[in-house]
């Protein structure tokens, strides 16, 4: 079989990027919005494909296979070179889809939202550069191709949420963006480097080698604080993968990276960039779990876990609808990597795993959705307040019916996409460690409480009196809603287990029926409070957050992370470190310097004195020199 | 050859002649009297010649004709010395020798 | 008798250097170094160089003197105070100078002088031959090689003292 | 004439041309841009003739040619390439061409500083064909002392001073240099026969390790002053500031890639026992400038200082590669050097394009000037990015090769040691981005700016042109890397 041509799955974004970024000012706003949406169109058309495609027939003996097509890039060592090129397997053609759906859909919005934008061409030339380098990093073949892509997803959306560029805040949420997971980023060359280093490979075929016996190996070999080498780099990549996914604690990027366009939102934020995290680790899953007996993993669950948890408790308290999205982002990522922590690796055991994917499938669906549609909120209303929101529902059918419909997904109600992926990772979280599932369970409450919190302020409660009457969004805003809309439901329908498994081999996978009324009833009691305290405009919520007092201030105020990674930077590293690295450079090595220039020029001064141009002196020390000349003359004379 | 005086004692007033011209030379502070001191000098080492020339020598005549030299030439020097003393003066006004430190540095 | 002329011109050879060099009043030092001049040229009889003794009078005692005292009533009121030098120079060149002069008569002490006690009297005719004479030991081409110069200040001083007048401060 | 000297004779060509025939500032452009044109076709040809040339020759050094020019002490006109100098020459002939285009409207006294300019020009490219000790010493003299002229004349700020202290300290290196050479020269007949200045004679004797370990230190300095070794770079950030535009270009982009070259060529290579011994010490040096370098760059508030430290940092990470003695590591050393010398050259010249529109390189007072140049705007986003080591262009591919191939070290101080210099990544970004996010991004600053003249067509060819390169290297680095590798290999066997 021949996969060769999903090379033009990326390469087609790239093709734009060039054509519209060099010839951004010739080509008229019309063609570029156009052009665009036709190229992922195009992509999205030929990763469905290369999914039909695959899963019907890339199978042999019931395993699926892996194809692999690359070309060296850069040669460092004998052993260790650099390719490119595309993989195929299960996860990375899932993830083609994902990509290029929601990208396409991403496009077509754009062009009614951006809608008379100055940058607009500029705007969707990064739309091209990141769908580029998106793709590039769900196909790539090895860790560096990876590392390559995704330090091209991260300027990407530097550019994209710097996009206003003129806005103080949108810079300042896209260099923090860019800096913090460049930071994480740190971590994930580290383990590249410590990786490679011991096994003498960058490749994921050779990384995650069937067999076991070649990771085990890996293992023994030296060890660091009691784990292995190949942990700690395998830790290491991971923290690279904190960092893109905004789990604890490197999160604090995701809610400022807000300030980008709402469709950026939608597409990096939400759908793609940020679940490259959860790509990596499922990506070198077998290596997690091998490697000295997964404890790589367990770090995986209980940071997916605990950032879960924390993102959840925080979109309660928020008021700007992207954040609360943002945290919610933030909060369902958390499970896809608690899912991915509390995986095994074989046939059923791999539930967790699929269950993983798959919710990182209709979570890219509906989360998309929901940005989108709050997207088109704001576009009526022109805030990102929840307080300037309300009853509107009567304004903009379409997007209150797609956006209830996205909500009900993620809270996992039955009968939608959310639900069905969310029930494999209870499943998962309960067979393998009962902590992470009553968490999990509690997190399920609490999202379907804030996102119908979310969803009642806006759809309902009082009628703002707003300055103009807000409208339905034009057509090619409202049919991207209407297709992830669908996609919310459908997606749920998938049997996904038959497509993306761990071990690459296909499974049975039944709904757990009692777990799953466990869930969806606390998704349900959610709901229903929320339904009571923001229906109807009053004061129960209020009253609510003030029983909590510290707690609540604590909660809002984002657990005060921001602060103390303020504090950390400017004060310590800015404040102590660069400062005085700056003055230690003035004052001691360039005075250093410049003092032996002063010691010789003050030397010269001193001896330049003798040269006074005094007759006088000149015959003084004339007679002075005969004088003495002459002693030692008649000394040696006499002796 | 002065009855009762030896070479040596000449000898020593000379040098004291000439050290003492070396003395003015380096403290007097006006370039006419510096002058002067280099006249003592040249005097000194004038009698010099011709007091050696007495006492060692007696029966020639070099001593006398180099004094005689001495003298023309410190004649001429001190017209032509103080020749560029005024021409100096015309210039700055002053003929201190700290104010003509051309050769400074 | 000539033992104590000589020590009397000593004294005011001395006498007279040291003041001319350390008078505060210009014309004053100029008159102690004619002094001095005159003292010499009364050595120069002593020893009966009368011809020499006659050229330091006129040439140092009349042309040299009689210049510096044009020079300093060109140049500064007669009643003009010298500027006093600095003690700390005047005690180096002291020094200096009783180095050096200790350094000289040392040696001049420890040389054995081959003194000759003939006595032979000295005729200008003698003086006037020997500067003329072409022959071995004449001193023919110093006498013109003098001349020359004499000739040559003469007009360098002209040339000199008649310089532009420059600007005031340069 | 053959393929290398007219790389020397061109320059000088050219500055006989300014001297007799150019009468004002179009003239003395016109002239400048078409030789340097003329020497970089050269450049460019040069390189596909080596690649031929290397096809069928297999010596260390291609092009070679050797003229006595003074017998007494043995000193020849020795040239000679490899890969690693004739990327060199190439990226000396693209960054004056470019530095040329820059100067396009110069209007103090044009025709000088195109002579000074070239002059030194011609000594950049004769220390890269030269294979004589002595006869690079002489082109290295010829290369550092006009910048002394240029600095002065042309620069701004406090120049006097900069000029001094640039020319001074690098006055200093050559005289430690100078004792290193002479040092090597005079043991050069260790094992017997001729005191020779040949570098690859001078690489057949065993010099006793007693005078290595003398002279690789005095070597080492001497070359890694102008590759702004700390504590040894306090020049730089002055030097640059008050040069003129295309000065600093060529003087951060070409010059200070000397050092790491003769470090390379002459140090490592002549005295290899002294360059294991004293490794551990510069080693950790290099590493502490790479980091204080960036952590410098942070506090700066002048352009041209953030962009002389982030120098300072990235030229260490050069000597600090060099110091690992691994293939890889030194592949990533000269693709370092490139990279820097087209990116840094960039970044001068589009800090002198902002200055010379605002009149101010404070970064406090600067802000939003994209809105108002946007092609200099897109171009200062895509340069900062690329400095800060992102895929797809030069930055990324040098750094990681350096990275990858220093942390192939057995050792594992070495390694630690890397892992250390590769954190300098964030504080790179960071610092690239307050001043990319302060200057070019946010409100415009100040009402005055609003109407700043858009870039000119001679403003956007230099950039282009030194653009392209970065982007070739950046997205087919493989041909390089293994044009590099090839020639380091002889010179990394003298280690091993």
């Amino acid at each position: 079989m021949d996969f060769s041509y999903t090379i033009l799955i990326p390469l087609i974004p790239l093709a734009l990027f060039l054509i519209l970024g060099l010839f951004s000012k010739k080509i008229p706003a019309s063609i570029s919005g156009w052009l665009g949406s036709l190229g992922l169109g195009t992509s999205f058309a030929l990763s469905l494909y290369t999914a039909y495609h695959y899963f019907m027939d890339g199978k042999l003996e019931g395993v699926y296979q892996t194809f692999i097509y690359k070309q060296t890039w850069l040669v460092f060592t004998d052993k260790l070179h650099i390719d490119l090129g595309v993989m195929v397997d299960p996860i990375s053609v899932m993830m083609m889809v994902v990509v290029t759906s929601v990208s396409f859909m991403v496009h077509l919005y754009s062009r009614g939202y951006m809608h008379g934008d100055d940058g607009y061409t500029r705007f969707f030339s990064y739309l091209a550069l990141f769908s580029f380098s998106m793709l590039g990093l769900v196909m790539a073949t090895n860790l560096f191709q990876m590392y390559i892509f995704w330090e091209l997803v991260g300027a990407s959306s530097f550019l994209l949420i710097g996009y206003y560029y003129t806005k103080p805040s949108a810079v300042a949420a896209a260099k923090k963006a860019f800096i913090v997971t460049r930071f994480a980023d740190l971590g994930f060359l580290i383990g590249i480097l410590l990786i490679s280093y011991y096994t003498g490979t960058f490749d994921f075929q050779d990384l995650t080698s069937q067999e076991g016996m070649l990771i085990a190996g890996w293992g023994a070999s030296a060890s660091f604080m009691g784990l292995s080498v190949f942990t700690w780099g395998l830790i290491l990549i991971y923290m690279g993968g904190v960092g893109k996914s905004a789990m604890l604690p490197f999160h604090i990027w995701l809610p400022d990276a807000m300030e980008g366009p709402t469709p950026v939102s939608a597409l990096i934020h939400a759908a793609t960039m940020v679940v490259a995290g959860v790509y990596l680790v499922a990506r070198l899953f077998p290596a997690f779990y091998f490697v000295d007996g997964g404890f790589a993993l367990q770090v995986v669950a209980y940071v997916g876990a605990i950032s879960s948890l924390v993102a959840a408790l925080i979109a309660i308290t928020q008021t700007d609808i992207k954040r609360i999205l943002a945290f919610s982002t933030m909060s369902q990522i958390g499970y896809m990597m608690l899912a991915l922590g509390v995986s095994k690796y074989e046939g059923h055991e791999g539930l967790g795993y699929m269950a993983s994917m798959f919710h990182l499938f209709t979570h890219a669906m509906f989360k998309a959705l929901l940005f989108l549609g709050a997207g088109s909120v704001i576009h009526a209303v022109h805030s990102n307040y929840m307080k300037d929101m309300g009853s509107l529902r009567k304004y903009m059918p379409i997007t209150h019916i797609t956006f209830l419909i996205a909500a009900l997904s993620i809270a996992g109600f039955p009968g939608f996409a959310g639900f069905f992926s969310k029930d494999e990772i209870l499943v998962a979280a309960f067979e393998n460690n009962k902590l992470i599932y009553y968490s999990s369970v509690l997190v399920a409450g609490l999202t379907a409480f804030y996102m119908f919190r979310l969803y009642f302020n806006i759809f309902w409660g009082e009628d703002r009196k707003y300055k103009h009457t807000p409208h339905e969004s034009p057509l090619s805003m409202t049919i991207p809603l209407i297709f992830l809309a669908f996609m919310s439901i459908a997606g749920g329908y998938i049997p996904f287990s038959q497509f993306v498994t761990a071990d690459l081999m296909p499974f049975e996978a039944h709904l757990n029926i009692p777990l799953a009324a466990i869930a969806s009833s606390v998704g349900i009691i959610g709901i229903i409070i929320a339904f009571i305290f923001y229906k109807k405009p009053s004061e129960l919520s209020k009253k609510f957050s003030n029983a909590f007092g510290v707690i609540y201030t604590f909660i809002y105020n984002k657990l005060y992370f921001d602060e103390l990674y303020l504090f950390v930077t400017k004060k310590i590293l800015f404040g102590i470190v660069a400062f005085s690295a700056s003055w230690f450079d003035k004052n001691v090595v360039d005075g250093s310097m410049i003092g032996i220039g002063n010691v010789t020029v003050s030397v010269a001064n001193k001896i330049k004195g003798m040269q006074s141009g005094k007759l006088q002196d000149y015959a003084m020390s004339f007679v002075g020199g005969i004088v003495v000349i002459a002693m030692v003359v008649f000394y040696i004379w006499i002796n | 050859m002065i009855a009762g005086i030896s070479i040596y004692d000449i000898l020593t007033l000379t040098s004291i002649l000439f050290f003492i011209g070396v003395y003015g030379f380096f403290t007097r502070e006006n370039l006419i009297t510096v002058l002067m001191s280099v006249e003592l000098i040249l005097n000194a080492s004038a009698v010099n010649f011709v007091l050696i020339n007495t006492y060692l020598y007696p029966d020639l005549l070099q001593g006398a004709v180099f004094s005689i030299f001495i003298i023309a030439l410190a004649a001429a020097e001190t017209a032509l010395a103080i020749a560029i003393i005024i021409n100096l003066y015309k210039l700055i006004y002053s003929v201190e020798v700290k104010d003509t430190e051309t050769m400074k540095y | 008798m000539e033992t104590i002329i000589f020590y009397i011109l000593v004294a005011i050879i001395i006498l007279f250097a040291v003041a001319s060099v350390t008078s505060r009043k210009i014309l004053r030092a100029v008159i102690y170094l004619l002094f001095v001049l005159i003292g010499i040229a009364g050595l120069y009889f002593l020893v009966d160089y009368n011809f020499l003794a006659a050229i330091q009078l006129t040439v140092y005692g009349g042309g040299i003197i009689v210049l510096f005292i044009f020079a300093v009533l060109l140049i500064h009121h007669v009643e003009l105070e010298l500027e006093k030098t600095a003690l700390k120079k005047k005690l180096i060149a002291g020094a200096l100078s009783a180095a050096g002069l200790a350094v000289t008569l040392w040696a001049i002490s420890t040389y054995p002088f081959p003194v000759t006690d003939t006595y032979t009297s000295i005729e200008v005719a003698d003086i006037g031959l020997l500067l003329l004479s072409y022959e071995d030991g004449g001193f023919i081409l110093p006498f013109e090689v003098i001349s020359v110069l004499l000739v040559a200040v003469m007009i360098g001083a002209i040339v000199i003292a008649k310089g532009k007048k420059l600007t005031e401060n340069n | 004439m053959d393929i290398l000297s007219l790389f020397v004779v061109v320059p000088v060509l050219i500055v006989l041309a300014l001297s007799f025939f150019a009468k004002d500032l179009k003239q003395a452009r016109l002239i400048s841009v078409v030789g340097m044109g003329i020497q970089f076709a050269m450049s460019i040809n040069l390189i596909f003739a080596y690649l031929k040339e290397r096809a069928v020759n297999t010596g260390i050094m291609v092009f070679t040619k050797d003229v006595v020019w003074y017998e007494t002490f043995n000193i020849h006109y020795s040239i000679g390439v490899d890969a690693i100098s004739v990327v060199m020459i190439a990226l000396t002939a693209v960054v004056l061409l470019a530095g040329i285009f820059i100067s396009w409207k110069i209007d103090d006294l044009p025709k000088e500083f195109f002579i000074s300019l070239i002059a030194l020009s011609s000594g950049v490219f004769g220390f890269f064909i030269s294979t004589d000790l002595f006869t690079m010493f002489v082109f290295y003299e010829i290369a550092v002392i006009p910048m002394y002229l240029l600095i002065g004349i042309w620069g701004s700020g406090p120049k006097e001073h900069s000029a001094m202290k640039l020319t001074l300290m690098l006055m200093g290196a050559s005289a430690v240099l100078s004792v290193g050479i002479l040092g090597i020269y005079f043991n050069s007949n260790a094992d017997g026969g001729a005191l020779t200045f040949n570098i690859f004679e001078i690489a057949q004797v065993n010099i006793p390790e007693a005078a290595q370990n003398i002279f690789f230190p005095l070597t080492f300095i001497g070359f890694a002053v102008i590759g702004a070794l700390f504590p040894f770079h306090t020049w730089s950030p002055s030097g640059h500031a008050s040069a003129p535009t295309a000065v600093s270009m060529l003087h951060a982009g070409v010059l200070m890639k000397l050092g790491g070259y003769g470090v390379f060529r002459i140090a490592m290579y002549l005295l290899p026992v002294g360059a294991l011994n004293w490794s551990d010490f510069f080693l950790v040096l290099a590493a502490f400038g790479v980091i204080y370098g960036a952590f410098g760059a942070i506090m700066q508030k002048d352009l041209k200082y953030v962009n002389a430290y982030a120098s300072v940092s990235h030229l260490s990470l050069v000597l600090f590669a060099l110091l690992m003695y691994n293939k890889t590591a030194w592949t990533g050393a000269i693709i370092q050097s490139l990279s820097h010398g087209l990116l840094t050259a960039m970044f001068f010249a589009l800090i002198g394009m902002v200055y010379g529109r605002t009149h101010t390189r404070e970064i406090t007072k600067l802000g939003g000037i994209m809105k108002v140049l946007p092609f200099i705007g897109a171009i200062y986003v895509i340069t900062g990015l690329a400095y800060l080591g992102l895929p797809g262009f030069s930055g990324f591919v040098a750094e990681m090769t350096i990275f990858v191939g220093a942390f192939q070290h057995p050792d594992m101080f070495r390694r630690i040691l890397t892992i250390v210099v590769v954190s300098s990544i964030v504080v790179t970004a960071v610092y690239i981005l307050r001043m990319v996010g302060k200057i070019m991004m946010g409100p415009l600053s100040n009402e005055e700016y609003k109407d700043l003249p858009k870039a000119t067509w001679f403003e956007k060819t230099g950039l282009i042109l030194l653009l392209i390169p970065v982007v070739m290297i950046g997205v087919l680095p493989l041909g390089l890397s293994e044009m590099l590798k090839e020639s380091i290999q002889p010179f990394l066997e003298r280690l091993l």
